[in-house]
């Protein structure tokens, strides 16, 4: 599904990622982790267009994505959440969502400013397609609800919706669970066990290791900018150099 | 609403008791327009005063024939579309017979479509020759023409015997105006133009321009613009060591300039209206008295010296009150009289207008003056 | 015909007037640096402190020295008050409201500058005479000594100050990394208003020491100041010597222009340089490409 | 399942009535328009109101910009005399009936815009503030310095009105509906245009550009296409103002006209179309009352940017909306009381 091709970025000097390369099965649920400043972010970064990489090439289902802008590759599948939570803060739930739909939709400035019928149907289509997912995650009852007002862990769940209604091949997760607490936890692993049973890939950065050993059937442990390991959750368990690293941080 | 009622409430309160006094008349309502803030503040502060200064000394004199007047003075900003909404509501709510102002060609220019559709006579207060070229049935002016100014420094550089001129205007609308009357005159004079320099209104250093003139082989340097520009110049002349003579515009006939300009001021040569030079002026000359009359009464209310930028404002409500006095108060009257007048002494000059001039002086309206020992003098 | 001396007198003025676009973009760079804010206003500092000298030097006949410091400390203290009672109070700050408070400051002091002191220009007193000197061939005035010598002084100041001093680099650090600053104890809202404190201080110097040559108003300052916003992206809004680069580039080819191109498109040469710096290399032409931020 | 469809209805009936409640606030303000004049017959009030459509024409442009992408322009005033001197210079020199040099203006000014909008949108902030207000300054000179085009500074007069076969444009009664058309007109397509996909995506901009890219939004080429269409729409009412005034000088089009107009947006609401008449219509009869102050209407204004940005950034339309929605739940809580 999605492959890195020797990776490399180098920021004013400072290498942050040196030659990594992996790959992402089609159907799977792939968990990214590795001590701070190991690259994770970097990574997700580099995949999504925000970074340009200094070398190393990126393909997605074996097409090379490394020179495409950001925008152009939720329509070919792709698409993130972010750490922090990115929300338009100013916009109703539902409204978030409906942009989560901007790439199933194509009506121009003109046809939006004189309301021509197609883009009237497509509006109908969108709203219905967007009140669908955010029953997908629980938050219909938010739907007129000011993004900002929400609290912080259906924030997360809006994010989800929102890249969901994208309807993507492959979803990478900035630590997804991060700020949760384990109710909140525990429910975000449903969730994504939903979306994975739905067919679609998961790639998650996590610093919660038994959400990552729980739900990941394959693990990338990146130390220092390099791969450092790469295998099932029990494997990874076991690689010596795997705990040495986390040993050593600690 | 409310303040309509209210307005209606107080307007019958001031009916009940003017009849009991004996002015039963109503006033006779005149308009004023000036840039009294924004860039041309210059222009409409002087003129502001001056048109409330007169306002009110015609009224203690008894009014025009009984009749007191009232003067409604709105500020332009020297912004058109400001002009524009100001000369609406003077003529549609406020019911003004005539207007005086505009201060800048700008503004008059905006507003003439309005007072020629309304029938409303003009007495601008601005420069700009296309005021009253051609002649618009409504439209009068008391500001002396540019070119009027151009020609008498023309006139007194061909006695000079100077034929190569650099000019250094100002990028708006008095520098413009101005610069197009250097151009289009030169030639008649039989001067040549060699550098043809401009700076912007807001410069603080126009020695790039000055150094390119001195370079240039002229024989003299006109400047054209109001201040505090021309007084950079001056300064940057001086700071240079260019030895030509100087000439500048009437844009600067205040001592504000000799202020701002220092030691470089003396020497500067540059055409007038008669107001600077009141006190010299010969017995004889028609306006001695006006002059002098102004230029005290100016002192008195507002203590700083009356130009003739606050003349333009007393000539158009000395005109205004002239046509009144001859012909009544309808606005038709008013133009009437107003194309009527002849030999009007007054601040700017001697005016006679005419069917087919609306501007009324002749190049008569200038003298030349020389600024000597931060003062004036007169040059024959 | 001999070109040499022109194209001198060009270049000197060119740099005595690029001098005080470095000094005034100063103002900028600092408050900058520390906020992350472009201070619209700054400009007003440069007029009030040409006003509060004019004002206590010849309607107060002050000696020279005290109207000077007090004109300086009235302006220091309008910036203290401007940072505390419209910058501070503002909770969550986006560049769109900082851009509308401080046009608005802008807006609010030159009104009430005109206010007070009327719309006329004034002539403010050289400090040394105005008896031109003489240097190959082109001449400058004394005042546009004083204006070099001040703008070095303040630089050595400054670089002193940032470099060396505890406070100075506390500012730094707080303009680096604002929260790792708050981390390590260092008062951030004190750095913020100490930073306000220098830049209206410095552009308030500007202001006295430009007013000589160039006479005061209530409205000098808007032009000025985007002058000096010109000089400080040129410079790559950098607190040192990029800005008097910056400036002294800006005045160069701005009397360049006026010499051999146009005179009429001056302030349009300014501001197309400033497109093009934003354009094409917005990290400013003397500063090393910065990394990456998302 | 039952439950599902329930909820899905509740909600999408709540955002049925209000888009409903949208079309019937358009038309009460369409009403509203229409027959003011006839309450104001003979009065210069007409006039100003005149200028309060091409402000409010204005004003919606740059709210398109500012309040719903977030991208500021300081330089807005340029659009305004872009479509003003191509308009006054082609009818003028050129004899071209007023409609055509409304077009052309309009393409002359979205062309230019769309061209600088690449390099100018891509920076952000305080730097686009800048660079904007730049532009707006270059533009200023412009219009300035080529007199052999434009007049320079004294202005270009003798711009010929508008006209339809017989109808005359020359009269405030006549150019009231002739202007209020297209602001409403202008009004209704914004309104179309902030709640459709294109809409939704410029605030998502303004709110996170690095999200809403995530999302598939172009953010680049959309945030151009909205800064050419604020143009196009700045560029007619500027083309309208010349032919209404026929007489236009670059004093009107500086860089304080551009403040303005950014002052109108903030003052009656980012983000709100009925925000911008409003901020117009202070804006423009604000004068009116300041002249009782006379000079102090600067420091006013002044005041006013500061005030409002600190308090009420959502502008004077949210402070009604609060006070509107205040009474509304009174009202409605009475009538639930009954029920």
């Amino acid at each position: 599904m999605l492959r890195l091709d020797g990776i490399t970025k180098i920021f004013g000097g400072l290498t942050a990622l040196e030659a990594v390369s992996l790959e992402v099965k089609k159907g799977s649920i792939t968990g990214v982790i590795g001590p701070n400043g190991a690259g994770k972010t970097t990574l997700f970064n580099i995949v999504t267009g925000l970074y340009t990489q200094t070398s190393g090439e990126v393909y997605l289902a074996e097409k090379n994505i490394s020179r495409l802008a950001t925008e152009s590759l939720a329509a070919l599948g792709l698409v993130r959440t972010f750490q922090n939570v990115e929300l338009f803060g100013q916009m109703t739930v539902l409204e978030n969502v409906m942009v989560g739909l901007h790439t199933k939709s194509r009506s121009g400035v003109i046809s939006c400013a004189f309301k021509l019928p197609r883009q009237i149907k497509e509006e109908k289509y969108i709203k219905e397609k967007a009140l669908n997912w955010l029953e997908f995650t629980g938050l219909t009852a938010e739907a007129g609800n000011t993004a900002n007002n929400l609290p912080f862990g259906k924030g997360r769940l809006l994010e989800i919706a929102r890249t969901m209604a994208a309807e993507p091949q492959l979803i990478l997760m900035d630590e997804p669970a991060a700020g949760l607490n384990d109710m909140e936890t525990a429910q975000m692993a449903g969730l994504i066990y939903k979306i994975w049973e739905s067919g679609i890939t998961v790639v998650l950065v996590e610093h919660n290791m038994d959400l990552v050993m729980d739900i990941c059937d394959s693990i990338i442990v990146l130390n220092l900018g390099k791969k450092l390991a790469e295998g099932t959750p029990r494997e990874i368990q076991e690689n010596p150099a795997v705990i040495a690293a986390y040993l050593g941080e600690g | 609403m409310l303040k309509k009622m209210l307005g209606l409430v107080v307007s019958m309160m001031v009916v009940g008791l003017m009849a009991g006094s004996s002015f039963a008349a109503p006033p006779i309502k005149i308009g004023a327009l000036f840039s009294v803030s924004g860039p041309a503040s210059f222009l409409g502060e002087p003129e502001r005063n001056t048109a409330e200064m007169m306002v009110d000394e015609i009224n203690k004199a008894g009014g025009i024939k009984g009749r007191k007047l009232e003067l409604i003075v709105y500020d332009t900003q020297a912004d058109a579309t400001k002009a524009v909404q100001a000369a609406n509501k003077l003529i549609k709510d406020d019911k003004v017979v005539a207007i005086i102002g505009p201060s800048t060609t700008g503004d008059t220019m905006a507003i003439i479509p309005v007072v020629e559709k309304a029938e409303i006579p003009l007495v601008s207060c601005a420069a700009g020759i296309k005021i009253t070229d051609p002649v618009k049935k409504w439209v009068f002016k008391t500001a002396q023409n540019d070119a009027l100014a151009v020609a008498r420094i023309f006139d007194y550089l061909k006695k000079q015997k100077i034929a190569k001129i650099a000019i250094l205007t100002v990028s708006d609308g008095f520098g413009s105006s101005g610069r197009e009357q250097l151009v289009a005159q030169a030639g008649k004079f039989g001067i040549q133009i060699i550098s043809d320099e401009t700076y912007g209104p807001k410069d603080t250093d126009m020695t790039a321009q000055l150094t390119k003139i001195r370079s240039g082989g002229a024989q003299a340097v006109v400047c054209w613009g109001t201040n505090p520009g021309p007084a950079v110049v001056a300064r940057n002349v001086q700071q240079l060591g260019i030895k030509l003579p100087l000439y500048m515009s009437h844009g600067v006939s205040s001592l504000k300039f000799i202020d701002l300009a220092g030691p470089a001021a003396e020497g500067i040569i540059l055409p007038s209206g008669r107001v600077v030079v009141a006190n010299h002026l010969p017995k004889n000359d028609p306006q001695k008295k006006a002059l002098l009359n102004y230029v005290d009464n100016y002192k008195k209310h507002y203590k700083v010296e009356g130009d003739h930028f606050g003349g333009h404002a007393y000539d158009a409500i000395m005109l205004i009150k002239g046509a009144i006095e001859r012909g009544g108060d309808s606005p038709a009257a008013i133009r009437d009289q107003l194309e009527k007048t002849s030999k009007f002494a007054g601040i700017g000059g001697t005016f006679s207008y005419s069917s087919q001039d609306h501007a009324g002086l002749t190049s008569d309206a200038f003298v030349l003056v020389q600024i000597k020992n931060k003062g004036w003098t007169l040059l024959k | 015909m001999d070109n040499s001396p022109q194209l001198f007198q060009y270049v000197l003025s060119g740099l005595s007037n690029g001098a005080i676009y470095a000094l005034i973009g100063f103002g900028f760079a600092i408050i900058y640096n520390a906020t992350g804010i472009i201070n619209f206003a700054q400009g007003e500092f440069v007029m009030l402190g040409g006003m509060l000298t004019l004002f206590f030097l010849v309607f107060l006949s002050f000696p020279l020295i005290p109207a000077i410091v007090l004109a300086i400390l009235i302006s220091t203290v309008i910036g203290i008050a401007f940072e505390r009672l419209a910058i501070r109070p503002l909770k969550n700050a986006t560049p769109l409201s900082m851009v509308i408070i401080t046009i608005g400051a802008s807006i609010l002091i030159r009104g009430i500058a005109m206010l007070i002191w009327g719309k006329d220009t004034h002539a403010v007193p050289a400090f040394s005479g105005n008896d031109p000197l003489y240097i190959a061939g082109a001449t400058i005035l004394p005042q546009h000594i004083w204006i070099f010598a001040i703008t070095l002084l303040i630089i050595a100041a400054n670089k002193i100050f940032f470099n060396y001093s505890i406070v100075g680099k506390a500012m730094r650090a707080c303009a680096y990394n604002s929260q790792a600053a708050s981390l390590v104890g260092i008062n951030v809202k004190t750095m913020v208003l100490l930073s306000f404190v220098i830049s209206s201080a410095i552009g308030s110097m500007a202001g006295i020491i430009i007013a000589p040559l160039t006479m005061t108003s209530f409205d000098v300052g808007i032009m000025l100041g985007l002058k000096g916003f010109c000089a400080v992206i040129i410079g790559g809004m950098s607190s040192g010597l990029g800005t008097i680069m910056g400036g002294l580039l800006l005045g160069l080819l701005e009397s360049l222009g006026a010499g051999y191109i146009s005179a009429s498109y001056k302030d349009a040469i300014a501001f197309i340089i400033l497109l093009l710096i934003l354009f094409v290399r917005p990290e400013g032409l003397f500063k090393q490409k910065e990394t990456e931020r998302v | 399942m039952l439950q599902l469809f329930l909820k899905n209805g509740l909600v999408a009936k709540t955002t049925m009535t209000k888009e409903k409640r949208e079309i019937i606030i358009f038309l009460i303000f369409t009403l509203a328009v229409l027959i003011t004049p006839f309450f104001l017959r003979g009065s210069y009030f007409l006039n100003v109101l005149v200028f309060i459509g091409i402000n409010t024409m204005l004003a919606v442009a740059l709210n398109l910009l500012l309040g719903y992408a977030g991208q500021i322009s300081l330089g807005h005033a340029a659009f305004f005399g872009l479509g003003a001197y191509v308009s006054g210079v082609l009818t003028t020199r050129f004899g071209l009936d007023p409609w055509l040099a409304l077009v052309i203006a309009a393409a002359v000014s979205g062309v230019l815009a769309f061209i600088i909008g690449f390099p100018i949108l891509k920076l952000k902030g305080h730097y686009l503030a800048m660079a904007t207000l730049g532009f707006g300054i270059i533009m200023f000179i412009i219009f300035n310095e080529t007199v052999a085009v434009t007049g320079g500074p004294s202005g270009l007069s003798g711009i010929p009105n508008i006209q339809i076969s017989s109808l005359i444009f020359d009269n405030d009664w006549s150019n009231y509906y002739l202007i209020w058309t297209i602001t409403l007109l202008v009004m209704l397509l914004s309104i179309n245009l902030s709640q459709s996909r294109i809409g939704r995506a410029l605030r998502a901009i303004a709110d996170s550009e690095v999200a809403a890219r995530v999302m598939g939004v172009n953010a680049r080429l959309l945030k151009v296409q909205i800064f050419t269409v604020s143009a196009v729409i700045s560029a007619m009412a500027g083309s309208l103002y010349a032919h209404t005034m026929t007489f236009i000088s670059p004093a009107s089009f500086g860089f304080n006209f551009s403040i303005e107009l950014v002052t109108m947006v903030i003052i009656g609401g980012l983000g709100s179309i009925y925000g911008s008449f409003l901020g117009a219509a202070i804006l423009t009869i604000l004068p009116e009352f300041l002249r009782i102050l006379q000079d102090f209407d600067i420091i006013v204004y002044g005041l006013m940017l500061i005030i409002m940005t600190m308090y009420l950034p959502g502008g004077l339309i949210s402070g009604l909306e609060q006070i509107a929605g205040f009474i509304g739940s009174k009202i409605k809580s009475r009538g639930g009381s009954h029920a």
